[in-house]
């Protein structure tokens, strides 16, 4: 495959937050996301000593500390200079947000924060997710694709928190999310219409009441299924986990077949710059995707 | 007690409470303002009342008991102001507010050994070191020290109390005379009256007054000027009453609004009129009614007029326009 | 330059351009200027520039005297011309009543008679040759210096200079800009201002009289000229018209003969910052 | 010494400031009494002159409010004041007269808790400035002895 | 010396509770100026007056303080009853001891000090108050109503049979509003186009209306009873004079039937030169410029329309000779008419449903898919549906494929009642006409189901809910109470998803169409126009009232009222009520021949020649009068030429802001009632 001329690409800094998944159940999306950025030129500089962003388990049980958490990450940043920081994972885009939405808002809550964590954050850094990452380099990825992905048709989910809470992410239209329909029809791809793009997966569930988790993603993957679609397209760590490893429970509970693939978008834009598949980490899937006829 | 003296502390000299001598200045020909300021301030309370109910209740105000003075190094010009001003307020009532500060201030001159371009005083028939209106004239001689020369009772008798500090010795030629050269000759101020008695209707004072912008500078500097404007001010609360001041303030005849009557009509409309008035008063009406001029030729007048008008040369105008007349009529 | 300037002026006269010529001519004190009204052509002999006349004669254009002889020409320093526009401006004067004998001192100090003579020529030399005098950086240092102090420190400095005042109004009478024919500072009905001359009245009387000047004042200095008390009042308006200019996108007075006074109107982006 | 209780004059306009004053009343919201307040058509109606008065006979801070620009019954007035202001406060200010003791402020009809915090802000301000002794001793001054 | 009466309301406990009454009643007493100082429960009250009146006259009161209420509330009140005694109106002034002072300072002491302040205040601005008699204004008797909804056709009818001219402008080619749009109307179901066309032509034709189609208001200046209105009348292309209405040129046209119809919300098609709809008054065409092939191709070319050759097919079609009625030259024409009042009915317009477009006040709700499935429309599409001048003559049937729907699902509340996606109002009329949709779909279609989701029912009018039972229970509408989360599209049906709060459950539902009842919002230029009206408006761009309770039609400006929806979500009853009540405000106004002013204007001062006044003629009051009240006065001596320009001030353009007193320097312009002198005297009591 013959790449077009590639655009001269100012080699811009990027600070990257990979999180905890990244660094381990989700390695495929840390692989395609360094990929992407090589391919584009693009330096993604880790920050360095970063701490868990305190999802899930830190922000549901003490908020303050959730916030000191996030708050460390954005402050080394600022120390590294790093103005925008890329987070693939939406829990830990939304903790890095939220927190300096919080910090900003009240002083007190700053005071007492930068106290604990002896660093003091003036603010000035923007945390990112995959989809808005994509759409500011919308016009070199262009540049670069030639066919693209020649067609695929890819359901886009959305999962919970890419774009919610909606007052503190201000990311694309909660209810009606088409950010990430634009960067798959900018990748050549067909985004396919279906009516569960921001329906909850039942992700948080897993332990507690795995039988809702089977039943909603079913839902999810049967509607996608059902609408002709070859992929579902996620930007989600959780989202992937959940809907690419239940879909055998799924299959064998309710008796039906999907073998539906679960990529996540920065694979598919690795495929569609031309990068070799196991660069991209394709092969570390349940649901493996079959190799496309040239 | 105050003694005040010529001190350099701004832009201009002028008259100021000193405490050490040192701070006095005598070497400036003359102050901006004279010394017309201690005996008859630019604004003073003459009495003050408050509002009960609907009447009012008045606190008459005596004169404030006036603060002892020593006004040091006043040239004579300024000292000759006093007995012109002292007939003044003196003569249909007696205007304590003055004449308490004026029987509690002594003033010792010292006469002139220099002049600047508008002096004019011996073009009045006064000289640098005319005595009127100083207790005590210090005339400068060439040994460098004074020759006090007592022109008051109250002079004499400071110096008698003074013995120490002066030595009987005999008077020193005086450094004088040097400077009555540079000064103006004397004008003939009769034939200036008389041509005044006869013009009052004359296209010299439209053109004299051309240029008058109807400042208050000639008036309110001048030693001899002595208008005022009486007026009530509302003060603020004191203990739940309304209060209120009368005022005695500077007024000038130059000013629009000086002769303006509550209906609306003013008898002086324009400049040429208001010139009029201040030269017919000092050269005219004050000297048949008081038999001296209203003026001690200090300059001031002209050393501050943004417009640099010249009394001297309309004097001498008038002088010369006399003579014709007198020739014409004799003629 | 100076029979240039007469010749002129003998011109205006004879042909009846002008029925009389504002100008300067040596006081009798050495050294010094006075302004001058001639009538008759050969007066005009008595006309002189030099660095000593720094009246601004536009305060004579709105002189019931002088304006009922007829068309005036005014010798006029780029000051006083900026003062004749302002007073075009704000209807004191009709524009054709005016003719204009302009002069100019180069920065070497060298008197010169400038050849533009209409108005519109004179404001575009104004505006291409004549920065605001009193936006200059240097006129603006003491300025600042001055702002620079604590509130308490300058309240002690004007009530310093204030108190000297001794309410001559020089300051009015000789500005061309303050031509009313009864100031407001006369009214009594109410007596906003006090006429006496002590520290409250004072304060009313120069407060008044410098934003009565706001976005009009052409710098000419006359008032501090004129003032005996020597009140440094050029400092009060300086800060004002750098106020004006920097609220008002630029603006400075006197260059423009028409259109829209300052305070006459509005324009909905004025700052609106210190509004609770 | 009893805690000293600032006075304070406020210039407001009918249409707007008074009436949000008045939702201040019918909504019962507490504020400082030490307002006094003058009320004109518009705010364009205020003459500076009022300020200097005000300060003269006694306020120790002044409070100048009305519509807000574009809201104005008259279309223009609050433009024109607020014109004036935008000069006629730095020349306070440069003549010395602390900033804090001048406010301007834009309450609409339907503002009252904002006049009401405002009315507070305003007082508590003149409060930690204390009494405006300065512009009162110019009073003294002039009423006490008149040497030079 | 002046003898005032202050006169103390204790306004029952209002002011009672934190003002100690009869004290300040004393220190009144002790008032300079003040000669009797009483209070009394309730001054507002016949014997509150009475007793006002009485000392009045007993004391030859020369100026009156009530302390009591704000003189917003009852300044009018206490003046006419000081006049009743004989005393000059506007020498009784009010002091505001209760919304400024009782009602907002607990302390006892703090309060009553405060009222005695207050009240010398007052004392020290009446002693100074000068004798004022109300200024004559003659009215003119002729209205202007914009907008010719029915709101605005109501108020013309009601103006022009009191015999008043009335000039009605509308800014669409026809008259009708959203009413015409209607297909039948609750509660009663009767059709709206019967009820509404008669009335449409009686306005048309009426002798005293004078209608300007397809125009808009340009500007309006002047005051009440002498308003200057300036009507643009946008080029028509079409000569209304010599055209018959006969449509022939409607059908030449080669885009026939290609544009979407603004009236029928693009359901149904029109040309370039279109009659919007069959019963359309005045029924003659206007070409669409934007959209015509001359027009366009004139404007790319640069040349003016009547050399280009491009089409032209109408003009060739119009069967009038011998000048044909098509005029392609016609330019905008602006008309300045007087008027002495203003009835603004500008209606209302309703929210799409979709995304926002650019300028719109809101979120929008993507997620109901309006914009991407066809089959997903809104109340007034299928108004046009259910209509039988409709595009499909009243036949329900899906945008997409033009089949009847089989089950269609009204979404109620969208947009209203959503302060994060819309606005925080409830639109009021969605509840009565979501229940007539239900009803009308399953006479249309029997084997029908119609679904309505909804969070409450709201039909509080004469047989409204009655009217709600009978679709639910009669025509069994299937009302579902909760909320839809959103629509897609699953095959060829849209899967509504949502919830039924009262079962608890979710519920999915696969529909064939969807109809929206969404919110009711203000003309996405309603603060433009209501600057051009000088008329205030709220958050939401709706005109605000004078009083929300007690003047609902009258706007704050003076002779401009308010009628229909313009004012605020409501339907036609309340809407035709409105209209009438304002029109009933310009008659009372324009019942007598002059309009009595309140002379709080501004005035020039004038003294002895030779200055003949202060004012030096700078002119600076001039451009500062933002109602151009003030002009040039020339004083000419005896011998006819002119001494001296000053201005002077037009007291009956005068609107009393007095920004000019403040602009002018010299303090040569006063403003009656607030004198330079009682400001003072104000501030000299603080």
């Amino acid at each position: 495959m013959t790449l077009p001329n590639q655009t001269p690409r100012s080699t811009c800094t990027l600070g990257y937050y990979p999180g905890c998944a990244l660094h381990g159940t989700s390695k495929e999306y840390d692989i395609s996301v360094r990929a992407v950025a090589a391919e584009l030129g693009q330096e993604l500089r880790e920050i360095e000593d970063w701490n868990c962003c305190g999802a899930s388990a830190g922000h549901s049980t003490n908020r303050k500390l959730a916030a000191c958490l996030s708050l460390r990450n954005l402050a080394l940043a600022r120390q590294q200079n790093l103005k925008t920081v890329l987070t693939p994972c939406p829990l830990c885009s939304k903790q890095l947000l939220s927190a300096a939405a919080e910090v900003a808002a009240n002083p007190q809550v700053r005071s007492e924060a930068e106290q604990t964590i002896e660093m003091s954050f003036g603010g000035g850094v923007r945390a990112i997710n995959y989809i808005q990452y994509c759409t500011d380099s919308l016009d070199a990825i262009s540049s670069r694709i030639g066919e693209g992905l020649r067609g695929l048709k890819a359901a886009c989910y959305y999962g919970c928190l890419l774009t919610r809470p909606p007052k503190v992410v201000q990311f694309d239209d909660a209810e009606h999310p088409t950010s990430m329909e634009n960067v798959v029809r900018a990748l050549k791809g067909e985004p396919v219409e279906f009516s569960c793009k921001t329906d909850c997966c039942g992700g948080g569930f897993t332990q507690s009441h795995p039988e809702a988790v089977l039943r909603l993603s079913r839902k999810i993957l049967e509607n996608a299924k059902a609408a002709g679609a070859e992929v579902i397209a996620v930007a989600c760590p959780m989202c992937q986990v959940n809907l690419d490893m239940r879909q055998a429970a799924i299959e064998k509970r309710y008796g039906i077949s999907l073998g539906l693939p679960i990529v996540y978008l920065s694979q598919l834009a690795g495929l569609a710059l031309g990068i070799d598949r196991k660069k991209l980490g394709l092969g570390l899937h349940f649901v493996s995707m079959p190799e496309r006829g040239a | 007690m105050r003694v005040v003296a010529p001190v350099s502390r701004t832009a201009f000299t002028e008259f100021a409470e000193i405490v050490a001598l040192d701070e006095a200045d005598f070497s400036q020909v003359n102050t901006r303002s004279s010394i017309k300021q201690f005996l008859f301030p630019a604004t003073e309370p003459i009495l003050s009342y408050s509002l009960e109910q609907s009447n009012v209740k008045l606190e008459c105000e005596e004169p404030p008991e006036p603060r002892k003075t020593v006004i040091i190094g006043s040239r004579p010009c300024d000292a000759a102001s006093l007995p012109i001003l002292d007939k003044l307020f003196s003569w249909d009532c007696e205007d304590r507010f003055y004449l308490n500060r004026r029987s509690a201030t002594v003033v010792i001159s010292i006469a002139c050994t220099d002049c600047d371009d508008c002096c004019f005083c011996t073009a009045i028939g006064l000289g640098p070191d005319s005595k009127q209106g100083s207790d005590l004239l210090l005339v400068p001689g060439e040994s460098g020290c004074y020759n006090a020369e007592p022109c008051t009772e109250r002079g004499a008798e400071l110096v008698k109390q003074h013995e120490k500090l002066f030595t009987q010795s005999a008077a020193p030629a005086s450094v004088c005379k040097a400077v009555l050269e540079k000064l103006p000759k004397p004008l003939n101020l009769d034939r200036i009256a008389n041509w005044l008695r006869g013009h009052f209707y004359d296209d010299f004072w439209q053109a004299a007054s051309l240029k008058c912008v109807g400042c208050g500078c000639c008036t309110f500097l001048c030693p001899t000027c002595h208008c005022f404007d009486i007026t009530d001010e509302h003060g603020r609360y004191r203990d739940g009453r309304r209060a209120g001041l009368r005022r005695k303030n500077w007024d000038s005849c130059q000013f629009a609004q000086f002769t303006l009557h509550a209906s609306g009509h003013n008898p002086r409309p324009d400049r040429a009129s208001r010139w009029r008035q201040r030269m017919m008063h000092k050269f005219l009406y004050y000297p048949e009614r008081f038999g001296s001029r209203l003026c001690t030729g200090c300059g001031r007048c002209v050393r501050s007029c943004p417009v640099q008008m010249d009394i001297r040369d309309q004097l001498k105008a008038i002088e010369s326009a006399q003579a014709d007349d007198d020739q014409h009529l004799q003629a | 330059m100076i029979d240039q300037l007469r010749q002129r002026a003998r011109e205006l006269l004879t042909t009846g351009e002008a029925a009389c010529i504002i100008g300067y001519a040596d006081a009798s004190v050495p050294g010094k200027a006075t302004p001058i009204v001639i009538t008759r052509a050969e007066d005009a002999d008595r006309l002189v520039f030099h660095a000593a006349c720094c009246n601004n004669l536009a305060a004579y254009l709105t002189r019931p005297e002088i304006r009922k002889l007829g068309t005036v020409a005014m010798v006029a320093k780029p000051a006083d011309v900026r003062a004749a526009f302002v007073l075009m401006q704000e209807n004191q004067v009709r524009p054709d009543d005016v003719k204009f004998i302009a002069v100019d001192v180069t920065p070497a100090g060298e008197c010169t008679l400038l050849a533009q003579r209409t108005r519109e020529e004179l404001l575009d030399y104004l505006v291409k040759n004549v920065p605001p005098a009193e936006l200059a950086d240097d006129a603006l240092k003491d300025v600042a210096a001055l702002e620079e102090q604590k509130d308490g420190e300058r309240w002690h400095y004007w009530q310093q200079q204030f108190s000297r005042c001794i309410r001559c109004y020089a300051c009015r009478q000789v500005c061309p800009l303050c031509y009313c024919s009864r100031c407001v500072a006369d009214k009594n009905r109410p007596q906003w201002i006090e006429t006496s001359a002590h520290g409250r009245g004072n304060l009313a009387w120069n407060i008044t009289r410098a934003f009565h000047l706001a976005g009009r004042c052409v710098g000419c200095g006359e008032c501090e000229r004129a003032c005996p008390a020597g009140i440094p009042l050029m400092k009060l308006n300086r800060k004002l018209a750098k106020d004006v200019r920097d609220s008002f996108g630029g603006h400075a007075a006197g260059y423009a003969f028409s259109g829209e006074q300052l305070f006459a109107g509005y324009s909905p982006s004025d700052p609106n910052d210190f509004f609770e | 010494m009893a805690e000293f209780e600032p006075k304070i004059a406020a210039f407001v306009c009918t249409w707007c400031t008074y009436a949000g004053a008045d939702l201040a009343g019918t909504s019962r919201l507490q504020y400082a009494s030490n307002v006094r307040v003058i009320k004109l058509p518009c705010t364009g109606r205020i003459d500076f002159h009022f300020i200097i008065k005000a300060f003269e006979r006694g306020a120790d801070a002044v409070l100048v409010s009305g519509c807000h620009p574009g809201d104005c019954h008259y279309t223009a007035g609050n433009y024109h004041a607020r014109r004036r202001w935008t000069v006629f406060r730095k020349l306070l200010e440069f003549a010395g007269i602390e900033p804090d003791r001048v406010t301007f402020a834009w309450v609409s009809a339907a503002e009252g808790a904002k006049w009401a915090s405002l009315v507070n802000e305003v007082t508590e301000k003149a409060r930690k400035l204390g009494p405006f002794t300065r512009y009162q001793r110019l009073n003294e001054i002039a009423e006490g002895e008149a040497e030079r | 010396m002046s003898r005032i009466g202050v006169f103390i309301c204790h306004c029952g406990e209002n002011i009672a509770a934190t003002v100690d009454c009869p004290r300040v009643a004393r220190e009144a007493a002790s008032m300079p100026g003040v000669v009797h100082s009483v209070d009394y429960e309730y001054l507002c009250s016949d014997p509150g007056q009475s007793l006002i009146k009485d000392a009045i006259r007993e004391h030859r009161l020369s100026g009156v303080v009530v302390a009591s209420c704000s003189p917003r509330m009852h300044e009018t009140t206490f003046r006419r009853a000081a006049a009743e005694a004989g005393l000059n109106p506007f020498r009784c002034e009010m002091a505001n001891i209760r919304e400024q002072c009782s009602w907002v300072h607990a302390d006892r002491e703090q309060a009553t000090r405060k009222a005695v302040d207050l009240i010398r205040m007052m004392v020290h601005k009446v002693a100074r108050n000068e004798s004022l008699c109300p200024i004559k204004v003659p009215v003119n008797k002729t209205a202007l109503v914009v907008g010719g909804g029915i709101a605005g056709i109501q108020a013309a009818l009601d103006i022009a049979n009191a015999g008043h001219r009335v000039i009605l402008v509308e800014r669409e080619p026809s008259i009708g509003g959203h009413m015409a749009q209607l297909s039948e109307t609750f509660p009663t179901l009767d059709c709206s186009q019967c009820i509404l066309t008669p009335r449409m032509v009686e306005a048309a034709s009426h002798p005293n209306i004078t209608l300007h189609v397809y125009s808009e208001i340009e500007s309006l200046t002047g005051f009440i009873g002498n308003f200057e209105v300036k009507i643009r009348n946008k080029a028509k292309s079409v000569d209304l004079g010599l055209c018959t209405g006969c449509g022939a040129c409607t059908l030449a046209c080669p885009l026939a039937g290609r544009i979407g119809n603004e009236f029928d919300r693009g359901l149904g098609k029109r040309g370039a030169v279109y009659i919007p709809f069959p019963q359309a008054v005045p029924h003659k065409p206007v070409i669409d410029r934007a959209k015509c092939l001359r027009f366009q191709a004139a404007q790319k070319k640069g040349i003016p329309v009547q050399d280009c050759s491009v089409c032209g097919k109408c003009a060739d079609a119009c069967p009038i000779a011998p000048r044909k009625a098509i005029d392609f030259s016609q330019e905008d024409v602006i008309i300045t008419e007087k008027v002495g009042a203003v009835v603004i009915a500008t209606g209302y317009e309703l929210y799409t449903g979709g995304r926002p477009r650019p300028g719109d006040r809101y979120a929008g709700c993507g997620e109901y898919g309006y914009d991407d499935y066809p089959d997903v429309i809104n109340g007034m599409q299928f108004e046009r549906l259910a209509s039988a001048s409709g595009p499909t003559q009243g036949r329900i049937l899906r945008p997409s494929d033009g089949l009847e729907p089989q089950t269609v699902v009204f979404v109620k509340c969208v947009g209203s009642r959503d302060n994060a996606k819309g606005f925080t109002y409830c639109s009021k009329v969605c509840c009565m006409y979501t229940a007539k949709h239900a009803m009308l779909y399953r006479h249309k279609v029997h084997a029908g189901r119609a679904i309505v989701f909804y969070m409450d029912v709201r039909s509080p009018g004469k047989g409204f809910d009655e009217f709600v039972r009978r679709a639910i229970e009669d025509d069994d509408a299937c009302y579902i109470r909760g909320r839809v989360s959103k629509i897609t599209r699953e095959g060829g049906k849209l899967l509504v998803q949502g919830a039924d709060t009262l079962s608890g459950e979710q519920v999915e539902v696969m529909a064939d169409m969807v109809v929206l009842a969404t919110a009711m919002t203000a003309r996405h230029d309603a603060d433009e126009l209501a600057r051009k009206f000088r008329a205030a408006y709220d958050k939401d761009c709706w005109l605000t009232e004078a009083h929300p309770k007690l003047r609902p039609v009258e706007s704050a400006t003076a002779g401009v009222f308010l009628a229909g929806a313009c004012q605020g979500p409501k339907d036609i009853p309340d809407s035709v009520a409105q209209a009438s009540a304002a029109a009933g405000k310009v008659l009372v106004l324009f019942s007598s021949d002059e309009l009595q002013r309140e002379p709080l204007v501004a005035r020039v001062n004038r003294t002895a020649p030779p200055q003949y006044s202060t004012c030096t003629g700078c002119f600076a009051c001039k451009a500062a009068c933002p109602a151009g009240a003030i002009e040039v006065e020339d004083i000419t001596d005896k011998a006819g030429n002119t001494v001296k320009s000053v201005a002077r001030v037009n007291e009956g353009v005068c609107q009393g802001c007095g920004t000019c007193v403040a602009a002018c320097r010299s303090g040569s312009i006063e403003l009656c009632g607030f004198t330079d002198e009682q400001v003072f005297a104000q501030i000299d009591a603080l």
